[in-house]
């Protein structure tokens, strides 16, 4: 059995549109068992992934294929595991943690962020840690305060670790199959509202470069800039505006650790208007970081100050009513967009 | 093996304790757990009307549980729903050994420590239903079931995240004695014990393991029940948890006192553990108690299940607790008639079906003020780049 | 004994300099010792805080004069007695728990973002958990990648607690007698880096108000925006400025949650350039907040793009010459307002 | 009272062991701790020649140390600096009854393990030093010293974060041997077992507790070895611990077998230790060690050290490891003279001052690249707003 494959990423991408429809399930899937096959380092441990067959049945079958050794039930040590990673990485195996939430990693936030991302640095070049963790992030499910958690907005703030934040089943599996095989931790963010989404996943095998936005769909007007769940709403809001005649650049960042302000500011100097489209609270979140990235670099192209839409500024409500004006939906981004065209 | 805390170790008077091998096995929990033995059982001096109130406790949450499965499967309920039927003796059985003003908190599965700590079904339906007459208006849900004017510091949704709340609210009537002299609310102060729930898979959490050495060490009388139904969700507890035939080794490990009781006879449970209460309040100690107990359904309403054989849940269902304590009622005590139970349960259904009328018609937090509101209790401009956060509604409970 | 104070803001704050030289520890000493005398549920729980007489020594003699039921020393448990404060300050105490360091917060990740600034939230309006958390924030005292936490750059995200961060003794001791008193949790951060700092503190008793600036020094060139022990930085930035004719306004903003945006705007009205100095990680941090907030609300003021000096984007370093470079110093205020000025 | 764990209840047959009651009070360790006795001890095997090693890398341990505390005082070492004085027998006795490629990992109190694992004294200095030569190039300080061609994997900063990576190492030195049946580096795999040392003060932190469940359950081979020298920074053990006179609870909570080892008597740590570590290395299992142990300075430089009495200090210091060890090699083994005593001691100073002066004479790392590398191993554009992650130097130790 080979190791880690070294991914030759000017190869073009196989197309993102065709009929080999899947689930986000599925395709994250997929990623975790092609790489399991190729590499034997590759492990997958967390709660419920091996006899439940996964509590959102993302790793279904995965126990059949590898066996309890490979893929691994724990208790609700949050903490504890994550350790074990930590330290299993170090040693040179290449664990995939999967956070049954993400939510349920703050119990576990001395490991993934003390150690994960430091451990290269403060060992002076020695050891790194190059696992990933993934699992469910975001609200939307009527889940409560303590469960929806959109982690990207806390733990971007911190160097050393790459995030990606896939929005589609194409992505999901390019960019975990990227992850896997990534010398560096990578913090993956699922949505348990996107799981069941079906969408064309090529049989192909390919990995999706970090870094590189994925411009969804064009238009001169303004500029929508979102990852993970979000990009939906954008492109929903975008259909509609359409028909106004408002036509907006869609572009989906795919990761945000690294983060690709080119192709933001490529679609700025045509548009001149950029809205930040982010599920998480607004305070310090990651569209701060956009806007401030495109102030610092593309001040010069600004029609319109750079707008965003974030979750309302309130701990995530269980009433139906509440979450859904709580999100950053289709009305409010479709606001924003008019906003920065004086259009409203 | 005998407990490390002295506490322990004179025998109560009253009556004698009769040690068994706990069974995890499919064969349910004939004999499981520690039993209390004799005649002179504390049980036998409880009155024929108070087991019938506990009875009727149970059968509430039993009849409201079912509404709430129905509820859930008409989409009617959102978000987790962990139903808390077959554990019913539990919530009961140990919150009737405890005073009123004695505060409680526990995890997720909440409806029933909710219930039967006083919370009416309406409230609590209509929290689930995610309406402004819910006892969270809406905002918490299933998970989250709080209720201050009967001291229960609510359901909590991060597994074993609950367990240093238990001790902390324990150290504090505790410091209303030692250090303030008075409660505060200004009236007088009392000796408390709280009672902190938890399930069998919060015991691999660092967080009970952090508050069990705190409360050891502070002398806090906090009382750990775990809620042991052996699974947590898929996971059988001997496949997470070490020692699961002796689980208050756990206990021992922080020279806290620690009991397993067969937690389906509710009788027995009052046996065992309303005296441990009493020592807790007297002595000012924490303790652990690993409650044998059993959840009829999935860990929630979207479990398959594939991890048990229909086989076990049948078995255990043979020794049910809303079961033996109506044949006690009925037989031993006499007090009771078939006539009798069917009105409870009749009177329990129409409450339930009361409840969930009540949470149908009531109406949805409006988005204004609701949504902004008990973010902060002292708001204040900039806050929040969006907006200012307004004042809500006033609780239903308060 | 009374219990909490209800605190009459309008009135204007003692005069901010003077000859009542004190520590800026005994300043933290001094307010909860004024708010423990006055109301028996304060308490002061944390690691070595007792006996010890503090870490730091900021609770020197406190254990003396209240006793060890009021001043408690905890093992090494963080999440577990930021737990017991979830649940006293639920049942009607105000617990004041120090955190040797911030950097040690993280263990109790979960308590503290998911129960503490929620509760209130998750509960319909029956509990709120007025509880501080306070202790040692920030870098340069090389310890080390896991020791020199700068937290506001995570936690700031999150909604529901306030965060209050002095640069100096009067501050110290003005903003934490509001955080006690404050019905809502407080994250009151510190700096080892300033216990020994030496500055006027009024004999008679105040109260500074959360949410607003002070403006600590004037000028019309640039609007310096900073919080905590950075201030201290753009102070000395300011005065090496001045030699080179640039006169800037320093606004020192005491609390971050609430932040006092109309300040900043009222002083970039004037200058047009704005440069917020804050000592995280940039991604994602409150300089890029600010930064956002600044564009939202007053871009058409903005000569220039506003700029952001943090500490570099990397895990704090051990080696003194590192560690010196990577804080957000004086050098690179100083290059940051020119370049905002046109004059590099 | 006996441990749970069947593994230990069969006495070793080479020696018995006799148990006494520890002692925390001030009157020093004689007979505290579990000590082997007979004259079949397994230290009685080995020799001279190991021995006279073991006493050289212990006073090497201590004349660092001393060199480090004076380089503290004259400012040329910063941050926090946690001297091993006192507890050198722990580290060169547990570290020689392990294998070589073995992984271990500690807490910040860590130049005695590193030593002790064969890193030089320069590279240990230099790192203290916050040179481009020391261990880290100067980018981790005093608690990290990491040393990967010894399988040394770092000493840590938080309180007890080491202790899920020491299950995690020996997770994946199973892996190596159950799974992937080779070596991560292509060669063969081998039974390893790894040691993870942590302060007693880490005993109060839930990360070791969910890691002791998980060794236990998945048959990690992991030692956790308590060096129990009665303080974490103030705090006596007692004040902060609860069931402080038998730590081996904590481990019987878990279903791990647990010892209590004398630590100052570095042939004691031998004769009970290498049997733990053979017998964990052939079965698989976790193991628990309360290893008696003492530090002579303060916790850090800064420590004022009210918490303890000169006395007591003293009483300790007659039983100290070196002295002991040197007796014994004089006395019974008769293979070593005051005049080579001397000599090992003189040879050991003139290390350190080497160390000191390489340290000194070497450059700091230069801002350019050493600040911005080592954060990623596969650096790309737009991971900082800020500027690129350059590469840096090569690590002097690899
Ligand atoms: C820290 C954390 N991890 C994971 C979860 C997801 N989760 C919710 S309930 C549960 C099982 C808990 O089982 P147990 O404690 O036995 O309680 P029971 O459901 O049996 O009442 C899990 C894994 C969570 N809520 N919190
Ligand atoms: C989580 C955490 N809390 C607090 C600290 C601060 N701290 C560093 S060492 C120490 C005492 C540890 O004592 P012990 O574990 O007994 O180790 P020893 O110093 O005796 O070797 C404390 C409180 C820390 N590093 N990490
Ligand atoms: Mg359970
Ligand atoms: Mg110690």
């Amino acid at each position: 059995m080979a190791y880690s494959r070294s991914v030759d990423f000017s190869q073009p991408l196989p197309s993102f549109t065709g009929d080999r429809a899947i689930q986000f399930r599925e395709a994250l899937r997929e990623a975790m068992s092609e790489e399991m096959r190729r590499d034997d380092r590759v492990f997958l441990m967390g709660e419920e992934v091996a006899y439940y067959q996964g509590a959102y049945k993302i790793s279904q079958g995965m126990l059949d294929e590898f066996g309890p050794q490979r893929v691994i039930d724990t208790p609700i040590s949050e903490n504890g595991f994550a350790g074990m990673a930590v330290g299993a990485s170090m040693y040179g195996l290449r664990p995939i943690i999967e956070f049954m939430s993400w939510s349920f990693s703050l119990v576990a936030a001395d490991q993934i962020l003390n150690n994960v991302p430091k451990m290269l640095y403060m060992s002076g070049g020695q050891w790194g840690c190059p696992c990933v963790f993934r699992g469910n992030d975001g609200a939307g499910g009527q889940l409560g305060s303590t469960h929806s958690w959109c982690v990207e907005g806390l733990y971007s703030n911190v160097p050393g670790m790459k995030i990606a934040i896939p929005s589609n089943p194409y992505d999901a599996k390019g960019l975990l199959k990227t992850a896997i095989v990534d010398d560096d931790p990578v913090f993956f963010l699922e949505s348990e509202r996107m799981l069941s989404d079906k969408g064309h996943v090529p049989a192909e095998e390919y990995y999706i470069p970090f870094g590189k936005a994925h411009l969804r769909r064009e238009g001169n007007d303004c500029t929508l800039v979102s990852f993970g769940r979000p990009v939906n709403f954008c492109l929903e809001a975008a259909q509609e505006l359409e028909k106004e005649g408002i036509n907006v650049d869609v572009l989906d960042m795919r990761t945000i650790k690294p983060l690709d302000t080119e192709s933001i500011i490529r679609s700025l100097k045509k548009t001149g208007r950029v809205v930040v489209v982010d599920q998480c609270w607004p305070f310090a979140s990651v569209a701060s970081e956009v806007i401030t990235q495109v102030c610092e670099r593309a001040f010069d192209y600004l029609d319109h100050q750079p707008l965003r839409v974030n979750s309302d500024d309130v701990p995530s409500p269980y009433a139906k009513n509440l979450e859904a004006e709580f999100l950053p939906h289709k009305g409010k981004i479709i606001k924003a967009v008019k906003a920065s065209l004086h259009k409203l | 093996m005998q407990n490390a805390n002295p506490a322990s170790s004179t025998p109560p008077d009253l009556y004698s304790i009769t040690s068994s091998k706990v069974h995890l096995g499919p064969e349910g929990f004939t004999g499981a757990g520690r039993r209390a033995a004799g005649t002179q059982r504390p049980s036998a001096a409880v009155s024929n009307a108070t087991l019938l109130r506990w009875l009727k406790e149970m059968i509430s949450i039993r009849e409201f549980e079912n509404r709430c499965a129905q509820a859930y499967q008409q989409a009617k309920i959102g978000g987790f729903c962990h139903l808390y039927i077959g554990q019913e003796a539990l919530a009961v059985g140990t919150i009737n050994c405890v005073e009123k003003d004695d505060p409680i908190v526990t995890a997720y599965r909440d409806h029933g420590h909710a219930l039967a700590r006083g919370m009416s079904m309406r409230a609590c339906m209509a929290e689930m239903f995610g309406k402004i007459t819910g006892c969270a208006k809406g905002k918490g849900g299933s998970m989250h079931m709080f209720d201050k004017p009967n001291w229960n510091f609510g359901g909590h949704g991060i597994v074993g995240a609950q367990t240093p709340l238990g001790a902390g609210l324990a150290f504090a009537a505790k410091y209303e004695v030692e250090v303030m002299k008075r409660a505060v609310d200004g009236g007088p102060a009392k000796r408390k014990v709280s009672l902190c729930y938890l399930g069998d898979g919060a015991l691999n959490q660092g967080a009970l393991h952090e508050a069990m050495n705190l409360s050891g060490l502070m002398n806090i009388p906090v009382i750990y029940i775990v809620e042991n139904n052996r699974y947590s969700m898929g996971t059988a507890i001997e496949r997470g948890t070490t020692m699961a035939h002796d689980l208050t080794a756990k206990a021992r490990a922080y020279g806290i006192e620690g009991l397993q009781i067969d937690g389906m006879d509710i009788l027995n449970i009052y046996d065992l553990f309303k005296p441990l209460v009493d020592r807790c309040r007297e002595t000012s100690r924490p303790a652990f108690v690993d409650l044998l107990t059993y959840r009829y359904q999935g860990h929630s309403m979207s479990d398959p299940q594939k991890y048990r054989k229909k086989d076990e849940v049948d078995a255990v269902k043979t020794t049910d607790s809303i079961e033996l304590l109506a044949r006690h009622l009925m037989g031993e005590r006499k007090c009771m008639s078939e006539a009798d139970y069917d009105a409870i349960v009749a009177e329990a259904k129409a409450a339930a079906i009361d409840a969930v009328e009540f949470a149908e018609s009531s109406a949805t937090p409006e988005v204004e003020p609701e949504l902004w509101s008990d973010v902060y209790s002292n708001p204040q401009p900039g806050l929040s780049p969006q907006r200012e956060y307004p004042t809500g509604a006033k609780n239903p409970l308060l």
